[in-house]
């Protein structure tokens, strides 16, 4: 792998630039692999190099129907923060946090994350009480998190309203300062070609279109370009999509497939350092290094793959921006556009093994996928290379839909992202 | 200053209204009816802008939507402020203030300018990715120099004085833009009798027709505009709104139209009236006729002040009356390119050549050019301009006949201005909104609208109808398509005739080759906005960034506030040369709303500030405003949260209500409560089986507190449901839950249960509900009724029907404080006159209000739950120790039954809900404090539950508190520990929930 | 499902009360009585395109019963003289009685507050089999909003289509209003009474306010 | 943004005057307690979730408070008809699979 660096860059700036390596190859896919991770998004493409990197699987293929992060990595708004309720969904978003730090060293390759902090607006007195216990709860797991006043917030955000004449008005916010956000598309970038490096097989345009079983145990998948490819295991990270993979291999799962909104306004000059988030006027907005105002809100109500969703989403957005913001007013919004997030019914995601043998799930992350991208690709890289789940994402089953030990993330993890 | 480049007749500009505006702080003169940038252009203005990323130079290059460089911030006061305003779209106005949006110092000394001219070789696409990495501690800091330069305009930092409306509109056709092919359709539909609404967004409607030198019926085309639009505008059932651009296309045919009411008469909208209105559409059918943008050329330095598409010159010649140069050298592809010559030549200024890369081009433009001796060369294109802040000539070769390779010597032209066509690319933008697909078509060049699912049909330029009279037949058979869709009478139309027109296919030329590689040639831009250049496409692709999709994503393609109207196509054509593909493999990107930005505030309408959301009010509002309550938002009502008289602190008037009411009496607003009328033969099972109590004993009469529960078992809300009548009840929920609760009631009728014969209406707002509260409650009432309030006639969780202070009220012995209370309920038009009888009647007994808090605290010390305070959609009845609100006798599974016995809800380590009793009683725990058993374990420490509720009593002289603690039941009297944020832990013992007359002793009397 | 016989109609529903029945000298007051409609009066402009007047104190009634039990809408013409409206979106009224329909099984009726109890008792009386009446007349205000700028105003408020042919005089939907609800029913051409809640009735009032600032706004009372 | 019919008030209304509520035609199991953890878990939370046509369940929130049936395309967004709770749909496809 050419490495990257500032020397590089002028070495091959006077070169004309007609010497930069590609970054991942176009292989032709071989007939087997040990493992074949389905999905190229960050995350899939992260547990192929957490596969190669940590546990030495290197003939892995990663299949991507369309182009690398082209679904939700490449459409989220780019939030990352840990500052989660329950343990099990803490200590795997700080797992994931703790990947951030650092990811670009790692991976050579400038994720350009950005530890602004995020604040979580409260608006209500059970607001409040909520940031409270969600709150202690980080605190007393590892996780930076502290409680602000009303104050404390128009200190960090001093252009937004926070006089007591809203509707709303803002009561106070938890801040967590290691929080920010990353570049989405270097994520995917960055990961694919570090996996590339190691060996692992990118191929791209093609789309898996049926599940090879014997004897309830997968052996492999059939493409619409290359047909049969052939595996020893199998991990499905198609997010949006993953229902109709399950059902390919015969099975239902605890999903519903949403389109979630975005939107992003003309560029402006830098005016908010940080993410605001607020569930309860439900919009949340930060500024991206390149002077868009970065927004969105929760899931559209109904489900669709259809990659944009309902207008009514955009405006009722729009007003939680203006009821916090109201000088953002003549401010312009230049695009929108849509994912598809599959939801769980307990707002945390399923990193699971399945009714299948050798099968392996990794879905369901809602609106919350594109923080946890490290540490997903981290712990389902070990698992598909153990053959066992990792402990951090053993309570993750989607067999807890049976059982009843749901990890309840409604309500408690603010706003949606 | 002198409108030194305007004309001294024609365009479409009004003489006799001058303007004066501002730019850059210098006065400078226009007209009415000119935009911005004409204005600009008039006065000779040729930088107007910065680039994004190398800090150059930048003109006017277009003249309407497609417009990438004329970004400009205007607004004359902090508060008017606009930032990116298309100067090719802002119509002027006296006194209009602009101001440029990048440049520092200056337009003409940029300091990044030089960084841009020395470092810009080091900034290839994707370079932030490869650099800024070492230390990783620095990132932070490179990103605050990265973040300084981010951003064109600045948002105001004072609030928007003006108003947005928004309005609803249906139709039976949308004709989405007024050129040629949308006023024949509009006219024809509107003939046979269909309600039509055409909307365009420029300042006049006309489209091409306004810039045009045909002939329509022998006249000029913009008196053929004139007569259809007077007849549109007689029209009863035509709505037409220039200035209004269709700017999203969603799913059903609803359609959005931002409409900007006052932004060309001044700075801030007159009073009363809406800056901009946005248009909520649903229409029938959808005709397209929104035309196609030019394509400039990209060659060498096509980006220099001066070079601008042939389009533009033509719009501002002959629409504005500005020639924006002196000597012009036209390069174009096609015949389209050749107007703007003899509307520069016929405006009495020199062309200095039209050079088409086609040959021997036989064509009617041609023909004109040759009449008035322009020199034509043929097989030619412009390589490279020279010039930094205005072309001083360029560099012209003969190129082969692919297009692809310079075959001849370069000659040397001397000019101020170039104008390029590059052909027509289709503004397809609005048909992709709702997922379909443009499809190329090689005949013209350009890709044109997808098949669709919605009712959508599409005409003019848009279809590849670039000629008038195509694009007006096609505006015809559009309407009369969607007329017969309709079922409308088809009405006679005559389309104006024209005089013939012969074209010359249009030759396909994206890029125009350089005698260097592209690499190495001079920046050859495709997106001026964000600096995207061929090579870079062509350098994207090496590096495997492949997909069209990549190569935007990569090279920020089409990310600009212009969003690629100009160079999309020419970046795919690289691309797909680059890949050795053809366009329409190499596909497209996908359009989206908005098709040109939209203010947020446009989008927002009225829905902010005071009336952002609903405020409900209960029938005794007043009284608790005239009182001074605070108030707090539950849900959307307005609930008193405290009375606290003069100098009080909250504190001190919680304890205060809270004693009274335990000592006499207080009273409470509780009207906020969920109510819901059931009745019904099939009432009491319905109940049994939402309820996960028994209810088929309950007596009219009486009442009875219920938990309802999800499938899943876990509680969701709560509250007394009384017995009316054998099969008639009146069920209360929380505030917050009513809405929740009400329908999902109906969900199991409607859907499980329709056998079952019972309706549910909501009464909430129909009952106002006043609870008075304390010892002296009885003795209160007994005032104001002469029914018999004692013991014996009136028991503890009954109700009665009686007259309270004259009005004729239901009465419930139900208590949420544990003390004696009467719940009374009155129609809610007499709420206030009831309330203030109790009032009257109230001072000898200390009738004290209060509010949310301390009906908390009065609960809290019984112990009584708040569902969503105690519980958060994971606690089952047993969990919160109310194992007794669940009867497992019921014949029916009552819902929630099944889910609180699943394997992982009878594990005996749940959180369960218990009392929290701080060793030190004058600390009072915050609320969500989380317990731990060891509070010195290692971090994570293991937490056993968190504090739900928390308070002083003033009446224990205590805190007191309630919480979930890992297998809390069965550990009464043991210590938990709670570590706060300030270091500090608090130790305290588990305990009952219930911390006062746990016997029920002060409620039964 | 039930095997009981309403037989004893007294046994099974609550007793109606004469919740208007109150003693002399209390009166009734709108949730809009803060916003003194009478001093509007006199202040609003009287040659404004739009006029809002609140008929408040009315009595409502909510009808539950079965639109294909014949002897129901029997019972119901028999005591109203007016047939029930049991096309979707229908109305039917007389001089001081309104009956709209709501959902399949549900209607909304206006009368004088006066005439309320006497309504409600005899409907009770009549009607046979499962049905339910409901007082809501507290909950409810209502609005009438008129003028040639009308359904400009509304158009700002409710999603329906307003247009002659959609929606003419006599037609009755319950919708959104704004972040509310409604029940719209158009009287005339440009006259319509818009049925709202009690708590929302000041939110809808502001809105309505608002949307016709534009063109003018003449208090009426 | 969806246009649905009513099929109680017979007329077309915007999308925002209705709730969604999920898959249809899912009956709750005729005796719960019989049920084992798996089974009242896939009742609960185990949905077909198709791409193409899907049955749904819809109320009219703010008209007539009814709930009816949809049949929608969940990748085009169309809605094909809207039928009465209890009745079945007229359009049906393999899941995943276009409307014939």
């Amino acid at each position: 792998m050419q490495r990257y660096s500032g020397f590089g860059l002028l070495k091959n700036s006077v070169q004309h630039h007609e010497n930069w390596q590609r970054a991942w190859r176009n292989p032709t896919p071989k007939k087997h692999y040990d493992v074949i991770v389905v999905g190229g998004g960050g995350h899939g493409l992260a547990t192929a190099y957490y596969l190669a990197k940590e546990h030495g699987v290197t003939n892995v293929a990663v299949l991507e129907k369309g182009y690398l992060g082209g679904g939700n990595t490449g459409r989220n708004t780019t939030i990352v923060r840990s500052n989660y309720l329950w343990d099990e969904a803490a200590l795997l978003y700080e797992h994931a946090m703790k990947l951030w730090e650092g990811l670009s060293q790692d991976l050579n390759y400038n994720v350009m994350f950005s530890q602004r902090g995020v604040l979580n607006l409260g608006h209500t007195l059970q607001d409040m009480r909520d940031i409270q216990r969600r709150v202690n709860a980080n605190r007393l797991n590892g996780i930076d998190s502290e409680v602000l006043d009303t104050q404390g917030v128009q200190k960090i955000v001093p252009f937004m309203d926070c006089t007591g004449n809203t509707r709303y008005p803002v009561l106070g916010a938890s801040w967590q300062p290691r929080a920010g956000v990353a570049r989405h598309d270097a994520v995917a970038w960055g990961y694919a070609r570090a996996a590339d490096a190691l060996g692992v097989d990118l191929i791209q345009q093609t789309e898996v279109v049926d599940m090879l079983m014997e004897n309830g145990t997968i052996v492999g998948v059939k493409t619409d370009r290359y047909g049969e490819i052939r595996a020893n295991r199998v991990g499905c990270v198609v997010a949006g999509n993953s229902s109709v993979l399950a059902k390919m291999a015969g099975f239902e799962l605890p999903l519903e497939s949403h389109p979630l909104q975005a939107l992003v306004s003309e560029p402006i000059k830098p005016i908010l350092d940080t993410v605001v988030m607020s569930n309860h006027v439900h919009g949340y907005v930060s500024q991206s290094d390149k002077g868009d105002l970065v927004i969105g809100a929760g899931i559209d109500a109904y489900t669709g793959y259809g990659q944009r969703g309902s207008f009514p989403t955009i405006e009722h957005t729009l007003q939680a921006i203006i009821e916090l913001f109201p000088i953002f007013s003549r401010v312009r919004m230049n695009r929108q556009w849509g994912g598809i997030v599959d939801t769980c019914p307990d707002a945390c995601p399923i990193i699971s093994e399945t009714p299948v043998q050798n099968l392996y799930f990794n879905c369901g992350w809602g609106t919350g996928g594109f923080k946890a991208t490290t540490g997903s690709g981290h712990v389902f890289a070990a698992s598909l290379a153990k053959g066992e789940m990792h402990p951090l994402a053993k309570p993750f089953s989607m067999f807890r839909f049976h059982t009843g030990a749901l990890v309840d993330e409604h309500g408690a993890a603010g706003v949606a992202h | 200053m002198t409108q030194l480049n305007r004309l001294s007749t024609g365009g479409r500009i009004n003489r006799s209204k001058p303007l004066r505006f501002t730019w850059r702080g210098q006065v400078y003169s226009g007209y009415e009816g000119d935009t911005l940038a004409s204005a600009l252009l008039a006065n000779g203005v040729d930088v107007v802008a910065r680039s994004f990323k190398y800090s150059r130079p930048r003109g006017i290059i277009a003249a309407g939507a497609e417009e990438p460089n004329g970004i400009v911030q205007i607004g004359a006061t902090e508060a008017t402020q606009v930032p990116n305003v298309r100067a090719t779209q802002q119509g002027l106005y006296e006194g209009l203030v602009a101001e440029p949006t990048s440049g520092w110092p200056s337009l003409e000394y940029d300091l990044m300018g030089a960084v841009g001219k020395v470092a810009g070789s080091a900034m290839p696409p994707g370079f932030y990715y490869k650099t800024f990495m070492f230390p990783e501690s620095m990132w932070m800091t490179y990103e605050k120099f990265i973040r300084r330069a981010a951003g064109l305009g600045r948002s105001p930092i004072a609030p928007d004085p003006d108003r947005y409306e928004k309005t609803h509109q249906h139709c039976d056709v949308l004709v989405v833009g007024a050129g040629p092919a949308g006023l024949m359709a509009a006219l024809a539909a509107a003939r046979g009798g269909a309600r039509v609404i055409i909307a365009d967004e420029q300042e006049e409607m006309g489209g091409s027709l306004l810039a045009s030198r045909e002939l329509l019926d022998g006249g000029p085309a913009t008196d053929w505009v004139a007569s259809v639009l007077a007849e549109l505008n007689e029209h009863p059932e035509v709505l037409l709104l220039p200035k209004s651009t269709v700017n999203g296309y969603h799913d059903h045919n609803f359609l959005t139209i931002h409409e900007r009411c006052t932004d060309h008469l001044a700075d801030r909208a007159p009073d009363t009236q809406p800056r901009q209105r946005l248009h909520r559409v649903r229409a029938e059918w959808v005709i397209l006729a929104t035309g196609a943008h030019e394509r400039p050329l990209v060659y060498g330095n096509n980006d220099v002040p001066g070079c601008m598409t042939c389009s533009a010159v033509s719009s501002y010649v002959q629409r504005y009356g500005v020639v924006p140069g002196n000597r012009l050298v036209v390069s174009t592809s096609n015949d389209g390119g050749y107007q703007a010559a003899l509307d520069w030549h016929d405006a009495g200024r020199r062309v200095v050549a039209v050079i088409d890369a086609r040959r021997q081009v036989a064509s009617t433009m041609a023909d004109a050019l040759k009449d008035r001796g322009i020199t034509l060369i043929e097989g030619s294109a412009v390589l490279n301009v020279a010039g930094s802040t205005r072309v001083q000539s360029v560099e012209v070769a003969r190129i082969d006949a692919d297009a692809h390779q310079v075959i001849g010597p370069v000659q040397t032209l001397v000019c101020d201005t170039v104008a390029t066509s590059g052909g027509w690319s289709p503004a397809v933008h609005l048909s992709c909104h709702t997922g379909s697909r443009p499809t190329w078509r090689s005949d013209i060049i350009g890709f044109v609208p997808g098949a669709t699912h919605e009712q959508r049909l599409d005409a003019g330029a848009l279809v590849g109808e670039f000629s008038t009279e195509g694009a007006l037949n096609s505006g015809l058979a559009a309407a009369r398509q969607a007329l017969q869709a309709l079922s409308m009478s088809v009405p006679e139309v005559v389309v104006p005739t024209l005089a013939p027109v012969e074209i010359m296919p249009a030759l396909a030329l994206f890029h125009v080759p350089h005698t260097l590689p592209t690499s190495r040639a001079p920046k050859q831009f495709v997106d001026y906005q964000n600096d995207v250049t061929a090579a870079g496409i062509e350098l994207s692709c090496r590096e495997g960034f492949e997909s069209i999709e990549h190569v935007k994503r990569y090279t920020a393609l089409g990310f600009g506030t212009d969003q690629g109207k100009l160079g999309n196509i020419n970046g795919m054509a690289i691309t797909a040369r680059a890949r050795g593909m053809s366009i329409p493999e190499v596909g497209t990107t996908v359009f989206r709303p908005n098709y040109t930005p939209v203010s947020f505030g446009a989008i927002v309408g009225r829905d902010c500030g005071p009336l952002f959301d609903p405020k409900r009010y209960t029938a005794m509002h007043e009284w608790h405003v005239s009182k001074g309550a605070a108030f707090e938002d539950v849900g959307q009502w307005k609930r008193p949260w405290y009375f606290p008289k003069a100098g009080e602190t909250m504190a001190q008037a919680v304890n205060r209500e809270c004693v009274a009411t335990r000592t006499s009496v207080g009273i409470l607003d509780a009207s906020t409560l969920g109510k819901i009328d059931i009745q019904g033969p099939d009432a009491r099972e319905f109940l049994g089986r939402v309820y996960t109590n028994a209810w088929a004993k309950l007596a009219p009469g009486r009442c009875r507190y219920g938990l309802m529960c999800g499938e899943d078992g876990m509680v969701f809300d709560d509250g007394v449901t009384s017995c009316l009548a054998d099969q008639h009840f009146l069920m209360t929920t929380t505030t917050g839950g009513a809405a929740g609760v009400l329908e999902w009631l109906e969900f199991y009728h409607q859907t499980e249960w329709p056998e079952l014969q019972v309706y549910m209406t909501s009464v909430t707002d129909h009952w106002a509900t006043m609870t008075i509260s304390g010892p002296n409650s009885r003795k209160l009432l007994g005032e104001l009724t002469d029914a018999d309030l004692s013991a014996e006639a009136f028991p503890f969780m009954s109700w009665q029907p009686m007259t309270v202070a004259g009005v004729p009220a239901r009465v419930f012995r139900i208590s949420f404080t544990g003390e004696l209370s009467f719940e009374i309920n009155v129609p809610a038009n007499y709420g206030l006159h009831v309330w203030e009888a109790l009032f009257e009647r109230g001072a000898p007994y200390d009738l004290t209000p209060y509010g949310t808090e301390t009906m908390h605290v009065l609960r809290a010390e019984k112990g009584f739950i708040i569902a969503g305070q105690d519980t958060d959609g994971s606690v089952h009845p047993h969990d919160l120790g109310m194992g007794w609100a669940v009867s497992n006798q019921k014949p029916f599974s009552f819902i929630g039954k099944r889910g609180m016995v699943r394997a992982d809800c009878v594990r005996p380590d749940r959180k369960q809900w218990v009392g929290i009793k701080t060793r030190d009683p004058s600390v009072v725990l915050p609320e969500g404090a989380q317990g731990v058993f060891d509070p010195n374990a290692p971090i994570p420490m293991p937490m056993v539950g968190h504090i739900t509720s928390s308070y002083w009593s003033a009446n224990l002289n205590r805190s007191i508190a309630q919480g979930f603690v890992k297998g809390g039941h069965a550990r009464m009297g043991e210590t938990v520990y709670y570590p706060l944020a300030d270091g500090s832990v608090v130790e305290a013992e588990i305990c009952s929930p219930v911390f006062l007359d746990p016997e029920g002793e002060r409620q039964h009397v | 499902m039930s095997d009981n016989p309403a037989s004893s109609k007294e046994q099974y529903k609550a007793p109606i009360t004469d919740w208007t029945g109150v003693a002399d000298g209390v009166t009734g007051r709108s949730p809009l009585a803060h916003v003194g409609f009478d001093e509007l009066a006199q202040m609003t402009p009287s040659d404004a395109p739009v006029q809002l007047r609140e008929y408040a104190l009315k009595g409502h009634l909510t009808l539950r019963c079965n639109p294909e039990d014949a002897a129901q809408t029997a019972a119901f013409e028999a005591v109203t003289g007016l047939a029930l409206p049991t096309a979707p979106l229908s109305s039917v009224a007389s001089s001081d009685t309104t009956v709209r329909w709501i959902a399949p099984d549900e209607w909304l009726i206006s009368v004088p507050a006066s005439a309320l109890f006497s309504l409600q008792q005899r409907l009770q009386d009549a009607l046979t089999g499962h049905c339910a009446l409901v007082d809501v007349s507290s909950g409810l205000t209502v609005f009438e909003l008129s003028g040639e700028r009308a359904v400009d105003v509304l158009k700002k408020c409710v999603p329906v289509d307003l247009h002659q042919r959609h929606f003419p005089a006599g037609k009755v939907v319950s919708t959104g209003f704004a972040k509310a609800s409604c029940t719209l029913r158009r009287l005339n051409d440009e006259t319509f009474e818009l049925v709202v809640r009690r708590s929302f009735a000041d939110y809808i009032w502001l809105w309505l306010q608002d949307a016709s600032l534009e063109y003018g706004l003449r208090v009426e009372n | 943004m969806l246009s649905i019919y009513c099929p109680h008030c017979a007329e077309h209304r915007d999308e925002e005057e209705f709730h969604y509520k999920g898959q249809a035609h899912i009956a709750r199991p005729s005796d719960p307690d019989k049920c084992s953890d798996e089974e009242w878990g896939n009742y609960m939370y185990f949905r077909a979730n198709p791409r193409g046509i899907h049955h749904e369940v819809w109320v009219h929130a703010l008209g007539c408070r009814k709930f009816f049936n949809v049949t929608r395309d969940t990748r085009s967004y169309q809605v094909f008809e809207s039928y009465l709770i209890g009745t079945s749909p007229s359009i049906t496809g393999e899941q995943g699979g276009q409307p014939s």
